[in-house]
């Protein structure tokens, strides 16, 4: 499923093509950006598919109503702005006028978690958590071109509130699309092993691969499952899957609370006696600014010091 | 459409009337926006009976969204005289197990959005117009909303996407009742002048007499014949307009209770309702004299039968067809 | 710590009360509303403290920013609205005016969970989770007029963003106020036993004694833990209690998500091979409108129905 | 306070000739907002070196809360003139591990609130206002905001409510320089006229040249004069006004990136820092041949020694004092 290190690449401004593309096979999606078209990778949508593109400013609850008003006339709207405002900013017209709705509205957050160079203001570190809450909502935390461009696809299929993590700028292209096929909330063994089982979604199962790399090397005995889909999730899959490990350690862009490290505990708690779960993320704390690079440092996500956490489970 | 006869005024005059008695039919049962729903009646009747087109299949071709949940009283009550809901299920308003939301939640039957969190209506109703626009359509957009609303900042968001896009199939009706939850709004949050507002966000604007059927029909012609930019009804009302023994016993009142039990008094609902039948069988009298060769209106001649009064429950309606069970143990979240 | 049965009694109005005594006491405080104030209780503040009382219309956005402006002036703002809005309609407000500043803001939450007769767009079952998820955030969920009390007043001497739910109407005084003594963090255990252990907060607390009298009627060993304080939380209270059960139970006045339950979730599953855990409160779905009684009779949280439940645990 | 003389204005001219060449020196390290700085730099000087009162101990009596994050390089560039920052230290804005941040949380020296959630500054600064007329001080709040901010629904719940509580200590400045984040205000959400909805929403509002200053501190005057009402200053700018190469050579740039690359090509920073540098010169000398016995800013007339140039960064200066250590295991959640 992920591809050989020689064949991962990193794609420029992959959401261009992909909403490009999404637009040109469905005639009733509608773009939509709160003045942040550009920052999110939005450029030939709004050059050449201007029928396809709606402009709020910046008024990103107008935008959720906005959309839930095109998705009753028939359309699939896709909202799109920074993740710290596609969640915090608009949450009540998310889940009152697209979370009752039947109708499909996907709200788009870029920029998520600590992948935003500005700090706390710009960054949406509670996302997940807010959104797994709302009844029957979809949610979708992307790792790379791969699986974003996928889960975009069958989002459009998806009745209801559809909120998805997005990809903007220079992103990673590791999963492999000839072998590697989205579903909704199915979670995907990326590496396979017996002690420590690493569960990640969104940016960190990226990271998550980079510590694998170095773990692998060191041969430390581990696993990796990528969970894309927040919910609905398999349950049984994450419950195989723990109760296979002796340690479980969840990896998310998120604060290490409510999102997916919670998620694993709920889910594990049903049953009872499951393994320790060591939550990595952001532990409770503002993030500093910065490139991703200093931030992921910052909280000993990068590379080398991920693989050393994980590693040190086993202590 | 019919003439702007003194027929057609006296036939709207008479829904309103039937309306108002809805709206106390419902409330005297475990209380409700009686005042409002009252004081809205003329604009209701407008709506449902003479602006918006038939689609001649049993609802309109138009677009009417309420963006103040409460408010929807004036739906339930109009529909009940379309016949798409019966009297008898709109009296379980708030009893425990009814199917009638006081505010209602999208997919209920004649209710395109889930209301009652006040202020995400006009965006709706705004990107509903935008939409059917986009798609060539000319059906028109009609949101009525509550001057309460006026104070949540998302609407102005709305008012200013609506002019920028020129949307010309746009009308929004403020229902000015200076009157919010806890007192009047010119106390509580001051929102005049309206009209200002309206016309500095691009709108064409009229401020009317929310109870003046003439004014409100006249109001709706021009907003018709408005062009490049939306339209704002500003329409004045204050609480029970249309039955005066309720006006002169209760000045402020956002929700009368239970046997007729508001913030500092008690109302007995038998006067209203005498003086609310009283008025209909004086304008059916009056309308009787009338040539009656015209039916009265085009849209619903004819009752539409009742199919299943009941309207599906939240949850049941909603996502029956995710493909998902969310209760099931294995997929959830 | 609980009132002997015959000494709890109901309390109407509590706020009002709470709230004029508050702001006697404490002349800095100014109490705030979204235009509900009355629906909040508040009258007399209202009325005869014209000064300590600020009205911003129904514009819950605006109450927030006015408030961390209030307080930024030197004065302790406590904004009020429903649970539904004081969480959905302004969380960036909240965690970006107040939760980023030293100084205290207090949000008070009413009618919170489904204990609004207002199905859905009243209903707030999310705000525990998107509280928690603020770093540094105080989270407050009393069960009755003495925590709630106490609580407000601790409140007032807490740095930055402290949210709260509050109480109106008639509202349980059954925390005796002679011995329970509210601190931030703290659990209370207020049944003992050993094979189940139920653990509460807010409102599910009085549920949680409800079915208790009725376990204990016919001989259940369990026990019960009240915990108001969702953040900070003693998480060390939290451990020993769960471990010296066979079976953890949760109820919560919340989604079953991201709340209470997946905070003990969260903690034990540090500890790893804790006891099962099972949360009970709103299972994923949207709540009826009606009376309390006909709502958490629907999801089986009624007293006869919730001490089921919890015993069922045992087979 | 100076009299409204030429020498105020030279004096106010040359401290914002050193506001835009401080904005562009921190630009010229890895990028920023240099067009909205240089535009803002008139208005900044008379906020910072005329229109606020000192409060005799370094710091201002009056209160001025920026709600455009990034607008705030204006208030970086003033405090180095006062000796609040370093230069040095302003030069890693940007930078990992710098303590500058290009939109400053609450805390940060000389900001009181965390911008950068554009819109929310505005609430603030009106409840600001509010608290200080409650506590019977005589202190004005001055609050800056963009026109990309009067997209944003919450700043007219602000204005509302400033109105309705005649906030007359409160000023706000509009930054209506038709510029958003991805193109020309007028093209992605149109705000004009905005004179009229600050009119309608209850100011007293005065559409100026952003760029002249005797028109700022004209509208300054009126606005402290203005009784029972909150005042509007709708300052129109230009990007880069004040510094002609860069003006010509960008018509439109959000954000100027390291090395000028912008939106569709390069900036040469080297022609208009010269000609920044040129335009102090020159100001200096005629300020020179006025009379200079008066001091040129009463407020800040001998720089402010820095005591710490290197603000504290945000988790370090919140919660400090919390009593709980949140990264504990004993106490979190
Ligand atoms: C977002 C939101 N905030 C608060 C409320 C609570 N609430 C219900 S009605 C109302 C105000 C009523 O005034 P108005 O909107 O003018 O309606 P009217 O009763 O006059 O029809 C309020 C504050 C709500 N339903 N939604
Ligand atoms: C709530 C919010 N939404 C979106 C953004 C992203 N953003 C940053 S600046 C900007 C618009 C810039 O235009 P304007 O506010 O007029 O500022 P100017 O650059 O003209 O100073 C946007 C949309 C933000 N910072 N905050
Ligand atoms: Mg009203
Ligand atoms: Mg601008």
């Amino acid at each position: 499923m992920l591809l050989e290190l020689q064949h991962r690449k990193m794609v420029p401004a992959a959401f261009d093509d992909i909403s490009f593309d999404l637009c040109n096979r469905r005639k009733n999606v509608i773009m939509m950006s709160a003045d942040l078209a550009h920052y999110c990778d939005l450029y030939k949508v709004t050059k050449d598919l201007p029928n396809q593109y709606v402009e709020v400013g910046m008024a990103e609850q107008n935008q959720v109503g906005v959309a839930a008003g095109l998705a009753k006339a028939g359309f699939i709207p896709v909202t799109s702005t920074f993740g710290s405002y596609a969640s915090r900013r608009c949450f009540d017209q998310m889940l009152i006028c697209m979370g009752t709705s039947k109708n499909t509205g996907i709200c788009l957050a870029f920029t998520p978690g600590i992948s935003s160079p500005a700090p706390i203001h710009h960054q949406g570190t509670e996302d997940l958590g807010m959104l797994r809450a709302i009844p029957h909502a979809t949610v979708i935390d992307p790792m790379d071109v791969t699986d974003f461009d996928q889960a975009l696809d069958i989002a459009c299929d998806t009745p209801g509130l559809v909120y998805m993590r997005g990809h903007r700028g220079t992103t990673p292209k590791w999963l492999d699309p000839a072998s590697f096929k989205f579903e909704l909330g199915k979670t995907y063994p990326l590496r396979t092993g017996r002690y420590i089982g690493v569960i990640s979604c969104g940016h960190a199962s990226q990271w998550a691969v980079e510590a694998s790399d170095i773990l692998t090397d060191q041969g430390v005995d581990h696993s990796l499952l990528h969970v894309p889909t927040i919910k609905p999730v398999n349950e049984q899959e994450i419950i195989d899957y723990c109760f296979a490990h002796d340690e479980i350690v969840t990896i998310e862009n998120h604060q290490i609370s409510t999102g997916l490290g919670g998620l694993v505990c709920e889910i594990t708690s049903k049953v009872g006696r499951a393994p320790r779960i060591t939550r990595i993320g952001v532990p409770d704390s503002w993030a500093p600014g910065g490139s991703i690079g200093h931030i992921r440092k910052h909280f000993t996500l990068d590379p080398d010091g991920l693989a050393k956490r994980i590693a040190g489970v086993k202590a | 459409m019919i003439s702007n006869s003194g027929k057609r005024i006296k036939t709207l005059e008479l829904w309103a009337a039937k309306i108002r008695r809805n709206v106390v039919d419902i409330c005297m049962q475990r209380g409700g926006y009686a005042g409002q729903g009252v004081a809205l009646a003329d604009v209701g009747a407008c709506i449902f009976f003479d602006e918006m087109r038939s689609d001649g299949d049993g609802w309109y071709h138009d677009r009417f969204i309420n963006s103040n949940g409460h408010d929807t009283i004036i739906n339930f009550a109009a529909m009940v005289e379309m016949g798409i809901y019966s009297m008898e299920a709109l009296r379980t308003m708030g009893a425990d197990g009814s199917t009638i939301d006081q505010s209602p939640i999208e997919g209920a039957r004649g209710f395109e959005i889930t209301s009652g969190s006040l202020g995400t209506g006009v965006s709706q109703a705004a990107g509903i117009a935008l939409g059917e626009r986009m798609k060539g359509s000319d059906k028109r957009i009609i949101c009525l909303l509550s001057d309460g609303e006026l104070h949540e900042g998302s609407v102005w968001e709305a008012f200013m996407f609506a002019a920028h896009y020129r949307l010309s199939n746009f009308v929004v009706i403020i229902d000015n009742n200076d009157l919010g939850a806890t007192g009047k709004t010119s106390d509580v949050m001051a929102v005049e002048p309206v009209r200002k507002k309206m016309e500095a966000f691009g709108f064409k604007a009229r401020q009317i007499n929310g109870n003046s059927i003439p004014e409100i029909l006249e109001s709706f012609e021009e907003a018709r014949s408005t062009k490049d930019q939306p339209y704002a009804m500003i329409a004045d009302t204050k609480i029970f307009t249309g039955i005066k023994v309720y006006q002169d016993a209760i000045p402020f009142a956002h929700f009368v209770g239970a046997n007729g039990r508001w913030a500092t008094g008690f109302l007995k609902w038998e006067p209203g309702w005498n003086e609310i039948i009283g008025t209909i069988e004086r304008l059916e009298n009056e309308l009787a004299a009338l040539d009656s060769s015209v039916s009265p209106i085009s849209c619903f001649q004819e009752k539409i039968p009742i199919e299943d009064s009941e309207s599906k429950t939240f949850g049941d309606y909603i996502f029956e067809s995710t493909g998902f069970d969310n209760q099931s143990t294995i997929l959830s979240g």
